[in-house]
């Protein structure tokens, strides 16, 4: 990273992309169509050196020399559902792909029911929270009642737009479109959490350039 | 003044963006000292949780974020690692489903380990990237039951088997913490991991995530949890090493200055045109 | 005959991952005590997946080579581009294979300046583009004229002051329980919580739902 | 708990059944009711407001691709909008992104001038565009081309990233009357301060259910409504066993606490 060459290409790459801001230019997209390059090189290097050579190709290496288990040649035959998804690349033959993305359509449908189930019981349980102030083991105490008031706000919040999330129910009675009005405003409250966060992520990625343009290129330009 | 609001309404947009640029680079040039306040229940459950392994307790790290997040996830991954160290705690590293991860994880680590005497393969082990393009679950799910099978060598192509480390982590249960750090975290890592098995996750992940992950905090699926830098700094006092996120938090103070005083303005300039509009009709 | 054999793998593929869960760990001793039988093929079932998604890894790039190449040969607009991403993937690619292999020191000062100087920059400073425009749109266009963006807003500038030290200076004075940074933290765990399981609960039905119908290959079309 | 216990089988089981009832019910041709979306209304609204100023109608897809059901939902309102377009005789620009929907987009808006009756009406090139894959380039086209035309009102429906922001801007700062539909939440707060109204998270399906003639959306609707009252009414019996006194009812409050 400290590579001066590194260090000077990306601060090139950096004031290149900037420079949108002033105005449209030819350079921004050159840089980028050179970016995606980089991405796609680098992918299939990686995935060659990190997952195929270790976990396909030394199994059968191995096999075939006779240092590790004869089962290891058996990985041959993953070729076969791998080679499929190259018909991708026909529209005629598009179909035979199918045959192994859909085992991955399949797999993931399989564990998303178990991944559902298993991530929204603990929620339920936690949202059975106790609403009464007076429960305490000292009996009412000013915490308590704040805790049941925060706790009463938050299955007015959980119920109120699970309603406003419901379809199927008529909404001339007042008794159903006030929760669900309310229900809207409480979505507004949980929007402008996710906005205020939003736009601290996107400044992160700014300040974090500045940071790489004034310490990494700028300061050891001018020591002392 | 509305006059004046008035054509600040109308500026050039051109003039605002050198105007924030400057103005996060303020904070950068000129250390500003502010206060910082305390740590969020969500850092604490983090710092306790990691408080809570024994000395040469197992941790495993999945950190799979790369240039896309590295302006939050890199200090919530050293700040982590930092504690690690200082308590002698040994960690494994993966990367799940994104391939420039361990390079990122490697630099990152690195230099905090070697400092702390960490020998690799004994003390830490980074065992590289995991494909993971048919989806996370089934790869955390077989993860959990036998990591062995799943990663075969490390970062750098040695045997899994040939590391000392790694002879005692074969399942979730031979690891006493996850730590997720990425741009946002799968809620698969609770399923499969917390869900099944109860061994404590805990995410680090972009600001901009936080507000989907404080279900998981209140239901206890999720043991801590950092947000962005405010929760790297909030780490780094805990563990009293101020580094990169306390700087990076500090000069987000600016940012979301910027943007506050920008829609302030834009409100007032356009409450002012529109009386002056009213008075010149 | 084409749509029953897809739909066989696809069903098989989703059966073997669903039964492992449903089924206990071990049956009750009055059904014989008998150990899960599909957990223990579960981490290689998953090994194979992982190689077999792997070796899609050549066929975005060969869709993108097939169509940059076809651009320059047919001389369309656009072939400048075309050809720096093929020249710049045929550089990584050499970089990134030789790279870490002792080979010649140039290569690593080539993979960084690939790696760090182009692909870090590049998209680490597109994003840092959205900073600049946020910066604009909320001069320009944030404008609060009813109920609901107001109470969003408000939201949001507590969120804004609450999580950065800044807010921490501004309410220094004030007793704790009124600092901003309470209140944001009361925002985040109270009714953001709240609504954020609704949409929980609500996504789990929608999962559920699109769950099955890929799985049983109902209303296919549909997604 | 490494494998299913048996409550969790049950909500399991009750889940596949009430979608599976729902779908098997659709098919036999009962038509399950939908309450009437706001935003579809305001849509209407829009579209005729758009005629009366005799301004041009623009609606932007999302970046999904043709198998999302985002994008299907997407397509359906567009039928909605380019039948209303094309009865109340308003320009009607679609702007169409990726490339595989693009040409569905199109077939889409002239079936809807077909069945309206004025098939001639329609001009293929001139009214469905397609601009870039990149959703930048693509943000700022359509930013660009609300301001050229001086939209009547613009209408975004789809899935959109970073985006949203580019493409609403300057449409708000000169006033266009902008509806935006987005079935994910993080794109939302910025549309509800650009946009006059706003459709999100399941909203966004329902409005596509809600437009469509399809009786099997709606059944998919409705068995999600039915899955939700089931958990709405776990938990309030939850809360009520938890508020009886003496703990009558506590087996039923740890039977749902116990999961971690």
């Amino acid at each position: 990273m400290t590579d001066p060459l590194a260090v000077w290409v990306g601060a090139i790459v950096t004031l290149g992309v900037f420079s949108y801001l002033a105005r449209d230019n030819p350079f921004y997209r050159l840089i980028q169509q050179a970016a995606m390059g980089v991405v796609v090189g680098i992918t299939i290097v990686v995935t060659w050196k990190q997952v195929l050579q270790p976990m396909w190709l030394s199994p059968i290496q191995g096999a075939l020399a006779g240092t590790r288990d004869w089962t290891g040649a058996l990985w041959l035959l993953a070729l076969v559902p791998g080679s499929l998804w190259y018909f991708q690349l026909s529209k005629k033959w598009f179909w035979v792909s199918t045959l192994v993305s859909g085992l991955f359509v399949g797999v993931a449908a399989g564990l998303a029911f178990k991944f559902r189930i298993l991530l929204i019981l603990p929620q339920i349980g936690a949202s059975l929270k106790p609403l009464n102030p007076f429960a305490g083991p000292n009996g009412f105490t000013w915490e308590g009642f704040l805790d049941s008031s925060n706790n009463l706000l938050f299955l007015a919040a959980l119920l109120t737009t699970l309603l406003y999330f419901f379809f199927s129910v008529k909404t001339e009675n007042r008794w159903v479109r006030t929760p669900i009005r309310w229900g809207r405003l409480m979505i507004m409250v949980a929007l402008g959490a996710m906005f205020g966060n939003t736009v601290m992520t996107r400044m992160s990625y700014l300040i974090e350039r500045m940071q790489f343009l004034y310490e990494m290129w700028l300061r050891p330009l001018f020591p002392g | 003044m509305g006059r004046w609001l008035a054509r600040l309404h109308t500026l050039n947009p051109r003039w605002l963006y050198l105007a924030t640029a400057i103005l996060l680079i303020i904070p950068l040039v000129i250390l500003i000292p502010m206060p910082r306040g305390s740590a969020s229940r969500a850092t604490r459950g983090l710092y306790d949780a990691v408080e809570a392994v024994p000395a040469g307790g197992i941790v495993m790290i999945d950190s799979s974020w790369d240039q896309g997040s590295r302006s939050e996830n890199a200090a919530q991954l050293e700040c982590v690692v930092r504690h690690l160290c200082q308590r002698r705690i040994r960690f494994v590293v993966t990367s799940l489903g994104t391939v420039f991860s361990p390079e990122f994880a490697q630099k990152t680590i690195e230099p905090i380990a070697a400092q702390a005497g960490y020998v690799y393969g004994r003390d830490w082990v980074n065992a590289g990237y995991v494909q993971s393009a048919s989806g996370l679950a089934p790869v955390i799910s077989a993860l959990a039951l036998d990591f062995h099978t799943i990663r075969q060598a490390d970062v750098r192509g040695t045997p899994i088997g040939d590391l000392p480390l790694m002879k005692e982590v074969r399942t979730i249960r031979d690891v006493r913490l996850v730590y997720v750090v990425t741009y946002a975290p799968s809620p698969e890592w609770i399923s499969f991991i917390t869900g099944q098995f109860g061994t404590p996750v805990a995410f680090g992940c972009m600001s901009m995530m936080a507000p989907n992950y404080y279900t998981y905090i209140d239901s206890k699926q999720l043991c801590g949890m950092l947000i962005g830098n405010r929760g790297a700094a909030e780490y780094e006092a805990l563990i009293r090493h101020p580094a990169l996120g306390t700087r990076l938090s500090m000069a987000a103070s600016f940012g979301n200055a910027a943007v506050i005083l920008a829609a302030v303005v834009g409100n007032l300039g356009m409450w002012a045109a529109r009386r002056a509009g009213r008075r010149g009709a | 005959m084409r749509r029953r054999a897809v739909w066989l793998i696809t069903f098989g593929g989703g059966l073997f991952f669903l039964l492992e869960f449903l089924l206990p760990a071990r049956t009750p001793e009055w059904l014989g005590g008998v150990g899960n039988p599909l957990t223990p093929f579960l981490p290689s079932a998953t090994n194979f997946l992982i190689v077999v998604s792997a070796m899609a890894v050549l066929l975005g790039p060969l869709n993108l080579v097939r169509r940059y190449l076809g651009m320059i040969v047919r001389r369309e607009q656009g072939r400048l581009e075309g050809a720096v991403f093929l020249v710049f993937l045929a550089v990584s690619i050499v970089a990134a294979s030789c790279e870490g292999a002792n080979i010649h020191r140039a290569f690593d000062t080539l993979y960084n300046a690939l790696f760090y100087g182009v692909q870090t920059a590049f998209f680490a400073s597109s994003m840092a583009l959205l900073a600049f425009y946020l910066v604009s749109a909320a001069h320009r266009a944030f404008r609060i004229n009813n109920l609901e963006a107001g109470l969003m807003m408000a939201s949001a500038v507590v969120i804004l002051l609450g999580q950065v030290p800044l807010g921490d200076w501004l309410t220094q004075g004030l007793p704790d329980a009124f600092q901003v940074r309470h209140a944001a933290q009361w925002i985040l765990a109270v009714p953001n919580t709240g609504v954020q399981r609704a949409v929980e609960i609500g996504v789990c039905g929608g999962a559920f739902a699109a769950g099955f119908r890929q799985w049983l290959g109902i209303g296919a079309t549909t997604r | 708990m490494q494998h299913a216990d048996w409550l969790m089988a049950a909500l399991m089981f009750a889940m596949a059944a009430a979608i599976l009832g729902c779908l098997w019910r659709a098919r036999r041709g009962h038509v399950p009711y939908v309450r009437r979306i706001a935003g579809v209304a305001e849509i209407e609204r829009a579209v005729e407001r758009a005629t009366e100023m005799g301004r041009p109608v623009v609606f932007a897809m999302g970046f999904t691709d043709i198998q999302a059901i985002e994008t299907h939902a997407s397509l359906l309102i567009l039928s909605h909008v380019a039948r209303l377009a094309a009865r109340l005789q308003t320009p009607l620009i679609v702007l169409a992104r990726p490339g595989n929907v693009y040409p569905v987009a199109e077939e889409t808006v002239r079936q809807a001038y077909v069945a309206e009756g004025v098939p001639d009406h329609f001009d293929a090139k001139e009214q469905v565009r397609f601009l870039s894959e990149d959703s930048a380039v693509y943000g700022m086209a359509v930013a660009r081309l609300i301001e050229e035309t001086r939209a009547g009102c613009a209408l975004f429906f789809g899935a959109f990233e970073f985006a949203s922001l580019l493409m609403t801007e300057p449409g708000a700062r000169i006033g266009v009357l902008q509806i935006a539909g987005d079935p994910s939440l993080w794109q939302m707060p910025f549309f509800v301060c650009t946009c006059d109204k706003t459709i999100m998270g399941e909203e966004y399906y329902a409005a596509g259910a809600y437009v469509s003639p399809d009786p099997a959306l709606r059944g998919v609707l409705v068995s999600q409504d039915i899955i939700k009252a089931m958990f709405a009414g776990l938990i309030l019996l939850g809360v009520l066993a938890a508020l009886l006194p003496g703990g009558a009812a506590s087996w039923f409050v740890e039977l749902l606490k116990h999961y971690k």
